[in-house]
């Protein structure tokens, strides 16, 4: 091989192995910003090592050359300005839809290319095949989750059966194109049945199970773009993308775990709603479940925490855990107090004796005259198995807790409540701070919960 | 099999196993940036795209790589932008 | 402006007042008057001049009969007949035990409120509820108590001397009283058992970390938070279960009321004889303990100490007087939403506390025949 | 078979008794005969019943006086002349304060040791040590008879009826008593406070979770591992540090004592009188408080109390004798090796806590002219 | 290629697979064993592999394949008696051996191998280079540890200006093979050069600091094998050589990490005596270190575990993380009590204060009594800040703490001690348990230590 | 460079990738035995030493040959003999 051509593949394994720190770096809170930096670095260097190859080959004619500038100084500019504008909440969807036209651009590769060699080809029918499903799957995907799609499993109508008759076209089409020469229009036909097949198995699956679906769709999209690595005989395409296919892979299943969702059940679309994690409160309203880690890296980072301990905590006898949670929060600084409630549990001092008991420091011990006033400046009110005592019913009259005194939480800027369950307190109601949408639940018993978040909250910040 | 397919092939095993690897046990926070940073990174296919202008001479095939550079550019430029968004957040505290 | 008055109170072993300083100034600051009895709060370490820079002003007793609107006490005043009707009488009244003296301030025309009335599983009324406030100092006290009478070390302590087990401690009756005193005995190291015949309470003597004693009884709780009477059978099941369990204890404290009857009887002689010299038992309700005379420590034959404290909370009297009065103020409160008392509208605290009003007993629960 | 004798205790409040049943099995064991006086143990709950199933015979005080070769007792009996000469008696005789009580044991001609005079800072000691077992009973009923003396909350309690600060309590002196009424006031919840001259205690005070409250003291630990007598100087300038601290607690027990002097005056009427109405002084040293009274409880007219408190450990008889008889034990094992009293070899204890032998007064730490 | 080529290059992609999928599952304790397994799978599938790619190629002579057979027939039962027969405490200096002659192996490759290519032959010198240099590193390594050679130290006069000379002629070597066709008498000269580079290196280095050379080593034999792998031009060879370098080089910071010693400054060998960790007491006796992480799953994988608290829990004020620590190991089915001496701390029960206040259940506690007939069915006494209660001097006449009853944590299988330094107690004088050989010291202050090793509990078992 | 030999760098250097990241944060105790099981690993080199078997025809490369294939052969069969051992007390609680 070339000198110049030995050097441009030693660039592209170094830009490989950026993309491997990159993702390395994103492991862990701390260094996953400078993990994207290296990995845009290695793209960067990978981007201008390919011009160069194209300005030394030669090979591209003024017509490809401007049809390139031109839709990727567009694509450019539409990603970024998405990129840019989109809100914290919607960011799931972008990502969604930056992934179907990665798998897109992946798909038209091998249908653009031709191929010199039966590998070449077998992978050229992969890469089309898996490209245009996650191009049509994952639009469907960010529309569900932006609301453009109905966000509930969809059922088709004989869906099973169309998806037979894809299968089988599909394979049709890539014996056409493998063993009888069947050019471009067989390519076209797979890309046809397997966009039509993206969407037929992305609607049965629920709105909630989406962030695991994207994440597989993803890790298809790597995939694709090694296939269209073997198709162009390119290493870093073929390193990139089967990076990507492991490590989406990997995460998928994390995030399915993370979320206590069989990923098979979840393809198959048939598991209940996909939106059992949405528990209904009071009817209507749903709450929002929270994980331990979250919570941890949410203590972690906060400025102030309040903890609003409640019967729960004596019932569970957490306290010492409580405290130590308390005690490894202020000595990453965060300033933490607690509120009690003049009652809060089920004897008069309950808290005190339990608090007392775990030595928590007295200075941090604050009642409901002192705390409330706190709450609008705290970052995470942590509430350990209170219930009525933060009831905001209590504020409106015609209800058992009317006229009772509560603490304030719901005026924190947010709110983790451990309980084991949306079950009531002694008031029997209830309670709506659990539907706010301020507010994420910890369902666990306290003393397993707050332990959790310790040894969280030791592994990730 | 061809020699060089056969290494292509190594190395495509190699990079699968680093793929899992490079993943170890991450806070569900995490997730999200993660498989967005992820998804960046198969915005290489940008360069599959731009190796491929050199092999397009029809209006459809320009058309084509004009659909597909658009597609890549997005992929990766927005990408890399939303990934560094998200991952503001944990700037460390000072 | 409306006047409240606070005597010194009466009965022998009262050390508490109605109103301490701090509670003074918060009727201030809602426009009312204080006028205090001299030497009113000094055997709960309140002097007068205290009372006087929060804002009360310090009478004779003649004087503050005469000025008062609103007489704040804690036991009814034994010359209450010096009030004038017409007058609102506000305390611990318990007409319940004492129906003849609701009959009493009705003929006087007096508008009685009586606090142990309160309903109390009213979640706005806790801030009121002066049956819980007191309760729960002498739960303290009970176990502080049973510690001084006790010959041994409550904690467990492996000494160079010698190991000491620690003291195992039964608590009957798992109300306020007796959780309050659980987790004081808890405190001090003592293995701590509670007891109770409603199901909540044995849930809430767990959630203090001690433990359980399993009985034959269903849950009794009621509607109203309080435990119901045992039958006769019940009853006597329950003293034998109690008999096994009790001689393995060293001290015993007893809390078991049940509202407007006799207390129940737990600790039987046989129990009693059973147990090691050296116990000591604690009645808080004189009644659960067989042989126990209020404010009296009797020692057995068998030489087990048995005391019935039917009055702890009189004998923490800083710490009794600061709840209670902040109970009191509470209800006041409640009671002169725009400064002037009434007792309209209706709500259930009012129609809770209120014993007699309009030369009348008003109260539901007092006896049909006195309600004349 | 050498036979040990234990009679009742004389002194009034002495409810204490030298040998237990549990320690007269160990005796037994050890071929050694016990007589006891009957009812010795009566005040302390152990029956003679108790005592003869160990293994004792319960006898009358002039045939306990008659047959013990070595006669054990807490205080030395009143008619301690009833004991012939040669016989050995063993208590915690007090020699230094009572050097006259000494003088008229050797000229009985009774072999007396002393278990106050046992060196402290011998490890294999500890076990003999009866000050130290006794002042740690002392200092855990200490902190509860301030809890009980005091008439607020030690804990603090955020309750329906208002938020109760916890109690600040002062431990002054840091030995074995103080430490354990530290320990014993923490327990029960309050913000306690501790104060010592050796630097070493105010470590052990930190090891409790206490606060140490810093002095201009330098450290005055000595040798024995007991404090040094502060100079004059120095004593006043202990006194005006501490008036300034001490107002702020509602709580002050003392316990600062110097072996063979004085107990050093550790607040003063200043301090007193500057402390909240309903604080509670206690004065376990009886001279470390001005105007404290051993066993009385005094109200200043600033509604300050004042308890004398020097012998609490009495009031806690079943611990305190179970450990002190361990402890006497321990020392006749020791004295006894080969089940025969002797005094030979001379090894640290022997003469640590020997004061009369052969009609002499033998402890160099007595005062030359009665050793004659 | 052939497809035989082709199925057994796929092979032996596998067996590099099955190398990888190994040392991931050798990551905890719980899997490692099966990982060393599934590795040692994967090398008889890549042995069995080669045997049939020789016969099937057939270019093996019989007096090679007679001197082959015997060889490795004489390796693989020496290899194994040694491994079989080694005691515990012998294992790392047979590991040592074992790299020594994997690195040998590997130069030996190289120096019977004629160079195929440039390429080739730039890998071979590198190959005979790191081989030999690891060949007499280890064997000097090894024998350090075995007490055949000094483990002090040795500084070799005139060593740099050795070193000089050797890298010098090296250099000149390499030049002559490379560049002058040299040959293999040029190699030759460079393996001489190298295995005196060897000694050279390894013999300044202190024994403390053995097993950090060995991993370093380890990861030179790996990066030797691999280049024997481009030599020969053999995908299995470079793989797993790669492998292991890098696994190996990691691990080796890791090591280093965990001993606090940097690792430039062992190579360097000047780093004081390189046996600072073991601090002298008493004299000339020695203590043993332990790291939390051990410690940690020492106690998880305990059947008892006694607790022996002293004034140093008081003084740490640490009883909170004491009975966490004693909570997660009875929740792992460990069985643990307390054991409290009469006198431990400053107070009498001044231990039993602390304890009942981290609600330490009572049954768990027990005295001097009945403690100590335990301790010899005990897997790890953990002494907590005690000292003199412990002391075995106790037991003899003569000093301070003479006559005073202890307990017997040095009749327990193993010990481990936390506490700050080699610190006196109360009686002032040095305590003979801890230069006893079953026990391990962790010093730190007791709250700092519990707590991790209560992290360290959760992370590893 | 031909570009067999790159793929093999490529290789090589994928293979570095998986190595750094296979080892993650490892407890202490299992130091040893990891630096033992990949000692073992290296033990492939008789993979080579076979290989090498073919293309040795003179007697210093017959005794070459067979002292390389002992020490290999005891690096591969010792080593995870040896890391078997060490592992064998890891053995899961009952
Ligand atoms: N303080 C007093 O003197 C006193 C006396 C009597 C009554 N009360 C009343 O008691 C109530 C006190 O309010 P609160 O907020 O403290 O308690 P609460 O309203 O009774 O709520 C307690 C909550 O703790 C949760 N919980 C129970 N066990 C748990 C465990 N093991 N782990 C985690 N969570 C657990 C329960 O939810 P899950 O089942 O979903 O886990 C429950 O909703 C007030 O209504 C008050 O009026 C107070
Ligand atoms: N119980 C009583 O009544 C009483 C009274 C007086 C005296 N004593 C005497 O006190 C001794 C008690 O024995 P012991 O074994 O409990 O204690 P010790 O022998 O006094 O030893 C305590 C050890 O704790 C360590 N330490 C101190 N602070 C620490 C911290 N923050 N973290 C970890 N370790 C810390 C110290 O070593 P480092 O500095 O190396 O950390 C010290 O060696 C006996 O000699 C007894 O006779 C007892
Ligand atoms: N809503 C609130 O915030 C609030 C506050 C305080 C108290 N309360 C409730 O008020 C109720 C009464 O409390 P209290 O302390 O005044 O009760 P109490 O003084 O009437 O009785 C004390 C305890 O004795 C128990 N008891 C009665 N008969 C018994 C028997 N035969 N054997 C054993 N135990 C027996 C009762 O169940 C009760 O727990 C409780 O339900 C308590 O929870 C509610
Ligand atoms: N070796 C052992 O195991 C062991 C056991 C128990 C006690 N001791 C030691 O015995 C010694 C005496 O203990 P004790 O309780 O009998 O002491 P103590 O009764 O003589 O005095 C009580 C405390 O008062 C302090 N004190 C004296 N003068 C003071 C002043 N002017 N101001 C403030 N504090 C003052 C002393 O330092 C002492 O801590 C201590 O050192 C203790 O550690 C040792």
């Amino acid at each position: 091989m070339s000198a110049f051509g030995t050097v441009t593949h030693l660039v592209y394994v170094a830009c490989a192995t950026a993309f491997v720190i990159g993702l390395h770096l994103m492991n862990t809170p701390a260094t996953a910003r400078r993990g994207n930096q290296v990995s845009a670095g290695g793209m960067a260097v990978a981007i201008v090592t390919t011009l160069v190859v194209l300005v030394h080959d030669g090979g591209v004619d003024a017509y490809a050359a401007w049809a390139l500038g031109i839709g990727a100084a567009g694509g450019a500019v539409a990603g970024l300005v998405a990129a840019r504008v989109v809100r914290m909440t919607a960011m799931p969807q972008l990502v969604s839809l930056f992934n179907a036209v990665g798998g897109g651009a992946a798909a038209l590769i091998a249908l653009g290319h031709r191929p010199a060699s039966t590998a070449a080809e077998v992978t050229g029918v992969l890469d089309v095949l898996i490209g245009a499903v996650t191009f049509s799957g994952s639009l469907i995907a960010a529309g569900k989750l932006a609301g453009r799609v109905p966000g509930r499993p969809l059922v088709v109508p004989y869906g099973r059966l169309a998806s037979l008759i894809l299968a089988l076209s599909s394979i049709t089409f890539a014996v056409l194109f493998v063993a009888f020469g069947g050019g471009t229009w067989a390519l076209t036909g797979i890309a046809v049945a397997a966009l039509i097949a993206g969407v037929l198995l992305t609607l049965p699956i629920g709105g909630a199970d989406m962030p695991v679906v994207i994440s597989l769709l993803n890790a298809c999209t790597g995939t694709a773009v090694a296939m269209a690595g073997f198709v162009l005989e390119s290493t870093p395409l073929i390193i990139a993308g089967a990076l990507v296919g492991a490590a989406g892979a990997i995460l998928t299943k994390l995030m399915a775990d993370a979320m206590n969702r069989p990923i098979g059940a979840i393809i198959a679309g048939g598991y209940g709603t996909g939106d059992a994690v949405a528990v209904a409160a009071g009817g209507t309203q749903q709450v929002r479940e929270v994980t331990v880690d979250d919570a941890a890296i949410q203590l972690a980072y906060a400025g102030k925490v309040v903890i609003v301990p409640g019967y729960g905590l004596a019932a569970a006898q957490a306290q010492h855990e409580a405290v130590a949670l308390a005690q490894a929060l202020t000595e990453r600084g965060v300033e933490v107090s607690y509120a009690i409630h003049p009652v809060a549990g089920r004897m008069p001092g309950h808290m005190n004796v339990l608090l007392a008991e775990a030595n928590a420091p007295y200075e941090q011990l604050q009642d409901l005259e002192e705390s409330n006033p706190g709450f609008a400046r705290t970052d995470v009110a942590l509430v350990i198995g209170a219930n009525d005592v933060t009831n905001p019913a209590a504020r409106r009259p015609g209800n058992p807790v009317s006229g009772m005194p509560i603490l304030d939480v719901d005026r924190a800027r947010s709110v983790i409540v451990i309980k084991r369950s949306l079950g009531h307190g002694y008031a029997g109601i209830d309670n709506e701070l659990y539907t706010d949408p301020r507010t994420a639940m910890l369902f666990a018993d306290a003393k397993a919960g707050l332990a959790a978040l310790l040894s969280g909250l030791h592994a990730y910040a | 099999m061809s020699a060089l397919l056969l290494a292509d092939l190594t190395v495509f095993t190699l990079a699968l196993l680093v793929g899992f690897e490079v993943i170890s046990k991450v806070p569900a926070t995490l997730h999200t940036p993660l498989m967005s940073g992820a998804n960046a990174i198969h915005g290489v296919v940008i360069v599959g795209v731009m190796l491929l202008a050199a092999s397009v001479s029809s209006w459809t095939g320009y058309v084509l790589l004009a659909v597909a550079a658009f597609f890549a550019a997005m992929n990766v430029a927005g990408g890399y932008l939303v990934t560094d968004r998200m991952l503001a957040m944990f700037r460390s505290r000072s | 402006m409306t006047i409240v008055g606070v005597l010194s109170e009466t009965p022998g072993r009262e050390r508490r007042v109605a109103l301490t300083p701090d509670a003074v100034g918060r009727l201030r600051s809602r426009q009312v008057r204080v006028v205090i009895e001299s030497g009113a709060g000094r055997r709960a370490w309140f002097g007068d001049a205290d009372f006087e820079a929060a804002g009360a002003e310090v009478k004779t007793r003649a004087q503050v009969y005469e000025e008062s609107d609103i007489l704040l006490c804690v036991h009814p005043p034994d010359d209450v007949a010096a009030l004038a009707g017409g007058r609102v009488l506000i305390g611990l009244l318990d007409p319940l035990s004492h129906p003849g003296r609701a009959a009493g301030l009705a003929a006087a025309g007096i508008t009685a409120l009586s606090l142990d009335l309160l309903p109390r599983t009213l979640s706005r009324a806790q801030a009121m509820d002066a049956l819980t406030s007191q309760a729960n100092v002498a739960g303290y006290k009970a176990a502080l108590l049973a510690a001084e009478a006790y010959g041994g070390f409550f904690p467990m302590l492996v000494t160079a001397a010698g190991t000491s087990r620690p003291a195992q401690v039964l608590v009957l009756g798992a109300g306020v009283a007796g959780l309050q005193a659980i987790a004081t005995a808890r405190r001090l190291g003592a293995l701590v058992t509670g007891y109770d015949v409603r199901a909540a309470a044995q849930a809430d003597i767990a959630s203090l970390g001690a433990g359980v004693l399993a009985t034959l009884n269903d849950d009794r709780s009621q509607e109203d938070g309080y435990a119901a009477a045992l039958t006769g059978d019940e009853s006597d099941a329950q003293q034998r279960a109690l008999q096994d369990a009790i001689p393995r204890f060293d001290v015993v404290i007893t809390t078991a009321k049940v509202p407007g009857a006799q207390a129940p009887l737990l600790v039987t002689e046989t129990a009693i004889e059973k147990m090691r010299p050296g116990s000591v038992v604690i009645d808080m309700a004189v009644g659960n303990v067989a042989g126990s005379v209020a404010d009296t420590r009797l020692v057995t034959d068998g030489g087990v100490t048995v005391i019935g404290a039917p009055d702890l909370a009189a004998t923490v009297p800083v710490a009794a007087s600061t709840a209670y009065a902040r109970n009191a103020v509470a209800l006041l409160t409640h009671l002169m939403p725009d400064g002037v008392f009434t007792l309209e509208p209706a709500d259930e605290v009012r129609a809770g506390v209120l014993v007699s009003h309009g030369g009348q007993v008003v109260h539901p629960r007092l006896p049909k025949e006195i309600r004349s």
